[in-house]
C-alpha cells in the first residue's frame, strides 16, 4: 500500500500524524446509527470524526473503519445494509487499485479516489445547503404573515358580452324569423327605437309633457329633432302615447296612453 | 424600560399575534404571548387600548365567541370580493337571444319577443337582464293585460363600449338577404 | 373627494387586502381590488407608500416570489413562538437533503438525487415535499422511462422569505468548511 502523508485538520490546525485514537468503539456509534443518511453521510462522519484531509484520504483506515461500522449496522439493521455494502465494495476496489505502481505521467484525474472525493464533496455541500435550509425562518416555522379575517362576500362575475355575441344572437333570431311568414321584420331605423325608449322613459317620470319639451331644439341637429318627431309618431301608431290639445295653437300635450285613460 | 414605552411594546406584540393568526385568540392564547404573568384585568385594558387605536383604521378589533380578531370594516368587503370573483358560466342563447330583441327592436313586450323567436320566454331569462341593469320596464303597451314594454338601460349601453344604439351593428340589409334566400 | 383623501383611501383597500390575504397578492391581483383602471406604476408607489406609512409599526410590507405580503417584524417572532409550543414537527434530514438537491440542482430527477444522496430515496419523501407546494414535477427527462423532473414551486420562494432561487444561501466548498461533529 502506498503510504501518504497525512494532512488532517483539527481546529484549523494542520497535524500531520494519526491520532492515536483513530479507533471508535463501535458501541458508542450506536446512537448514530440511526441518523446516517447512507454510506456517503457515514464516510464523511468518519473523515470529519478524524480530520482526515478529504483531498488525500487515507484508504486503508478509512475502509477499515468503515468496515466496521457496516458490520455493526448489519447486526441491527439489515435493510439497510444494501447501499452500505455497494460503498464497501467501491472502498476496497479503490484501495487496491491505489496497490498497483502509479504511472510515472499521473495526473489528478486518474487517483483512483477522485470520484470518491468529488461525491463527497458533492454530498457534503448539499448537506450543508439542507442544514442552511432547515435553519432559515420560514412561513409556519418562525416567520409569521398577516392572515387577519374579512367577511367574505362571494362575489359572482357576470359573463362577458361583447357587441359580437350580440350581433351573433340577433343573426340567429332575424334567421329563425324568416321561417315564419306570417312574421314580418320591418325595416326601421334603430335610433327611433333607441329615442322610442328614451320618450317612454321621461314620460314614465314626468307623467305628462308639453309636446315641446320633449325637443332639444338648442342641442340636437335636425336629423336628431326628426329622429325624435318619427318616434312620438311610431309611439302613438303603436297606442302607446296620447296627444291632446285642447283647442287650435294651444299647447299639444304627450301622456302616456295608460295614464290618460286612468 | 419606562411604564409608557413597555405598554406600547405589549399592544404591539398582541397587535402582531392578532393580525398573523388564522383563528381568534382566546384571552388564554395571549396570555401565554408574554414570559412575565399577567393579570387578565390587564390583558383586558391593552386589548381596549388597542381597540381605541385602531379606531380610525381599516381594521377593527372585535370580540367572537372563541376570542379575540381583528377584521376588514365591512366598507372594504366590496373591494375584497373582487380580488376572487366567481366567473359565471355564458349566457344561454335564449338570454342572448332576448337582449338582442330587446336592444334592437325596443320597446317590445314579452309578447313581441315570443313572437319572434317562436317560443315562450321563461321569465328567468328577463329577470337574468334585469339583475344586469341591461334592460328595464319603461311602460306598458294598452292593450288586455297591459303587458311590460322593454328597453334597455344606460347601463348597457356602457357594458358595451358604446354611446347609443344607433352604434350597434346595422342588421337590416343582412336581413333581408337572408330572409329573402 | 381630494386628491390626498383618495391616495389615502386607495392605500387603505390595499392594507385590507394585504392585511387579510392568506397568501401573497400579485400586482395583477390588487388592480383587481379597484373598480377603475390604474396603472401599475400607480400601484407601486402605493405600495412604496404603504411601505413607508408601515416602517416603524409591528408589520413589515415585503415582496416575495409570488408577490407582496404583510409579515410580522423578526423581533416579534419569540413572542408568537409561544402561542403554539408544540411546534410543528421538523421535516427529516432525507427530507431537507432532498429538497436542497433539488433547490439548487433543478431540473433533477430522483435518479439524480439518489446519486447525490447516495441511497435510495423514499417515495414518501417527494410526496412530504408536492404536497407542502415547495416542489413540482416540471418535465421529463427524454430518456428511457421518461423520469420527472422535479423543480422548486415559487410558494417555496415564498415560504423562504425570498424572492428568487439566487437568493438561497450559496453553497459552501466543502474544504473550506470547518466542521463540527
Amino acid at each position: 500500500m502506498i503510504e501518504t502523508p497525512l494532512h488532517a485538520k483539527i481546529k484549523g490546525e494542520e497535524f500531520t500524524e494519526l491520532p492515536k485514537d483513530l479507533y471508535i468503539p463501535p458501541d458508542a456509534l450506536e446512537v448514530y446509527l440511526e441518523s446516517f443518511e447512507g454510506p456517503l453521510d457515514l464516510l464523511l462522519y468518519l473523515i470529519r470524526k478524524h480530520n482526515l484531509d478529504i483531498l488525500d484520504i487515507p484508504m486503508a483506515d478509512l475502509t477499515r473503519q468503515y468496515m466496521q461500522y457496516v458490520e455493526k449496522m448489519r447486526a441491527i439493521k439489515l435493510e439497510l445494509a444494501g447501499d452500505y455494502l455497494l460503498m464497501s465494495a467501491m472502498l476496497i476496489e479503490i484501495k487496491s487499485r491505489m496497490l498497483l505502481p502509479k504511472p510515472v505521467e499521473a495526473d489528478d484525474e486518474s487517483d483512483p479516489r477522485a470520484e470518491l472525493v468529488r461525491r463527497l464533496m458533492e454530498y457534503e455541500a448539499i448537506k450543508l445547503a439542507a442544514q442552511r435550509l432547515d435553519e432559515m425562518p420560514k412561513v409556519g416555522d418562525g416567520l409569521f404573515v398577516a392572515s387577519a379575517y374579512y367577511q367574505h362576500i362571494s362575489q359572482v362575475k357576470p359573463p362577458e358580452v361583447s357587441l359580437d355575441d350580440l350581433t351573433e344572437a340577433w343573426r340567429n333570431v332575424l334567421k329563425r324569423a324568416s321561417h315564419f311568414k306570417h312574421h314580418k321584420i320591418g325595416r326601421s331605423e334603430l335610433s327611433v327605437r333607441e329615442h322610442m325608449s328614451i320618450i317612454l322613459r321621461r314620460l314614465k317620470d314626468d307623467r305628462l309633457l308639453e309636446f315641446t319639451q320633449l325637443f332639444d331644439v338648442k342641442n340636437d341637429g335636425i336629423p336628431k329633432l326628426v329622429v325624435c318627431f318619427l318616434a312620438i309618431l311610431e309611439l302613438c301608431r303603436e297606442g302607446l302615447l296620447r296627444i291632446t290639445q285642447q283647442q287650435a295653437f294651444s299647447t299639444i300635450y304627450v301622456q302616456i296612453a295608460s295614464e290618460a285613460s286612468a | 424600560m419606562s411604564e409608557n414605552s413597555n405598554i406600547t411594546e405589549l399592544k404591539n406584540v398582541l397587535e402582531v399575534a392578532l393580525l398573523t393568526s388564522h383563528a381568534p385568540l382566546s384571552l388564554d392564547d395571549m396570555l401565554r404571548l408574554f414570559a412575565e404573568k399577567m393579570e387578565r384585568a390587564t390583558l383586558r385594558m391593552l386589548l381596549d387600548e388597542l381597540k381605541q387605536d385602531w379606531a380610525e383604521r381599516t381594521m377593527e378589533l372585535v370580540q367572537v365567541a372563541s376570542g379575540y380578531r381583528f377584521q376588514a370594516r365591512d366598507e372594504y368587503a366590496v373591494f375584497l370580493a373582487r380580488l376572487n370573483p366567481e366567473r359565471q358560466a355564458k349566457y344561454s342563447r335564449a338570454v342572448m337571444e332576448t337582449l338582442a330583441i330587446i336592444a334592437y327592436r325596443q320597446p317590445v313586450t314579452r309578447g313581441d319577443i315570443e313572437e319572434i323567436r317562436g317560443v315562450a320566454v321563461n321569465p328567468n331569462v328577463i329577470r337574468q337582464l334585469q339583475e344586469r341593469d341591461w334592460i328595464d320596464v319603461i311602460g306598458q303597451r294598452e292593450v288586455p293585460g297591459r303587458p311590460s314594454l322593454y328597453g334597455t338601460t344606460k347601463h348597457f349601453l356602457d357594458d358595451l363600449n358604446i354611446r347609443s344604439l344607433s352604434e350597434l351593428p346595422p342588421m337590416e340589409d343582412f336581413t333581408q338577404q337572408e330572409i329573402s334566400i
